[in-house]
């Protein structure tokens, strides 16, 4: 079990109804956490359509995590 | 150097910033909030951005620019924020001694912004609906699903 | 619209004139005055045109433009006279509901306003010598024959 | 014999020194009044490279003059 902190930005944020949170988890992956947090929140993105980032960086979802990090979950992006 | 900005900003001036006696061609690229999306009347937009990285992605677009093309400068801002219809979203400058490369690279630059920096697009619509565009999931805004570029 | 300007201009006053709550995407040219050519150094610049005729080609340009792209508003406004260093040239706006269309009818016009409206520039170089570009015959100023595009 | 205004531009107005002037001529053709012209005053552009205006239309080297015609001789051109 390890303690992270994930952000939440645009409709994850809205569907959470939060912006960020600790989370205890055994998630071993980025993708594995995403899976639980949809489960537990009802996010409607799958996970294939989700990017992840930690410590601000870009990771693939297969990453793993490590106690502390902060982890965000990047539905897709429409700038401009 | 790429920004966000918080408030609206002046792109002539930022335009001056790259004023360079070796330029003979400077391109610029302005995205404007507009009245309709795939034929929805829409009536003010919401940008929010993931800080940190939309900077240092932003910069790495900016930095892939200078190495594929010939080119003397390069600025990109983009608006975060409620946004009303006409306003500016985000501006594209360029500049190089040849048209060339300013117009390819500031092409490449707000393409590449679009599909790889984390900003996020809200549109309220006239009908008081909002969809945060390319989230929606099957039977749910699709028509918002995969929007052409703007 | 096609313009000459025997003065100096403000793009962006000619920027707002293309304001449309349909546009999503405004792309502008602005060629500038460079300190060089094929590595000459240029000390200041003249542009001559056959206005009549340089205003008619511009405005067939731009209703070509219309036809070849969809897109919502076509400018562009060419300096005459004696032009320094830095200073704006020419300048061409576009707006579409797209940015692709914005683009490439930006790049069509300034194309083909370089290659077809009748207008000429002379560089007065650093040593004191001048060319008209484009126009030097064998032997005489073979470097300014065919300028890179700029 | 016709009579036709000619106007110089650019390099030409400078190899000429003067800006327009009244011709009297024997040429059927823009291209033959060019070429006429071009002994004269010593122009250095081949025919070849100049397009020639017939009251402010651009029209083809084999073009007819007619009388009271108004000319324009158009040097390879550098806008922007």
């Amino acid at each position: 079990m390890i303690s992270v902190a994930v952000q939440y930005f645009a409709i994850l944020r809205e569907q959470r109804g939060l912006a960020q949170e600790k989370i205890a988890t055994t998630a071993g992956t980025a993708e594995a956490l995403y899976d639980e947090l949809k489960q537990r929140h009802g996010f409607t993105l799958p996970a294939a359509r989700i990017r992840a980032a930690v410590n601000d960086e870009f990771v693939s979802a297969a990453a793993p995590l490590r106690e502390g990090d902060r982890i965000v979950f990047i539905p897709p992006v429409a700038g401009g | 150097m790429f920004r966000l900005s918080a408030e609206s900003f002046d792109p002539a001036a930022l335009q001056r910033t790259l004023g360079d006696q070796r330029a003979g061609a400077c391109v610029t690229f302005e995205g404007w909030v507009r009245d309709r999306n795939e034929g929805q009347p829409v009536g003010s937009l919401e940008y929010e951005a993931y800080g940190p990285l939309a900077v240092k992605e932003g910069e790495r677009i900016l930095a892939e620019a200078h190495g594929k093309f010939p080119i003397l400068g390069a600025v990109c801002i983009h608006r975060v924020g409620h946004l009303q219809l006409g306003d500016l979203a985000v501006w594209v400058g360029v500049t190089a001694e040849h048209r060339g490369a300013a117009f390819d690279a500031c092409r490449y630059i707000i393409d590449e912004a679009k599909a790889r920096v984390p900003i996020w697009k809200k549109e309220h619509y006239a009908s008081g609906d909002t969809a945060w565009i390319n989230c929606a999931t099957k039977g749910e805004h699709a028509g918002a699903e995969a929007p052409p570029p703007a």
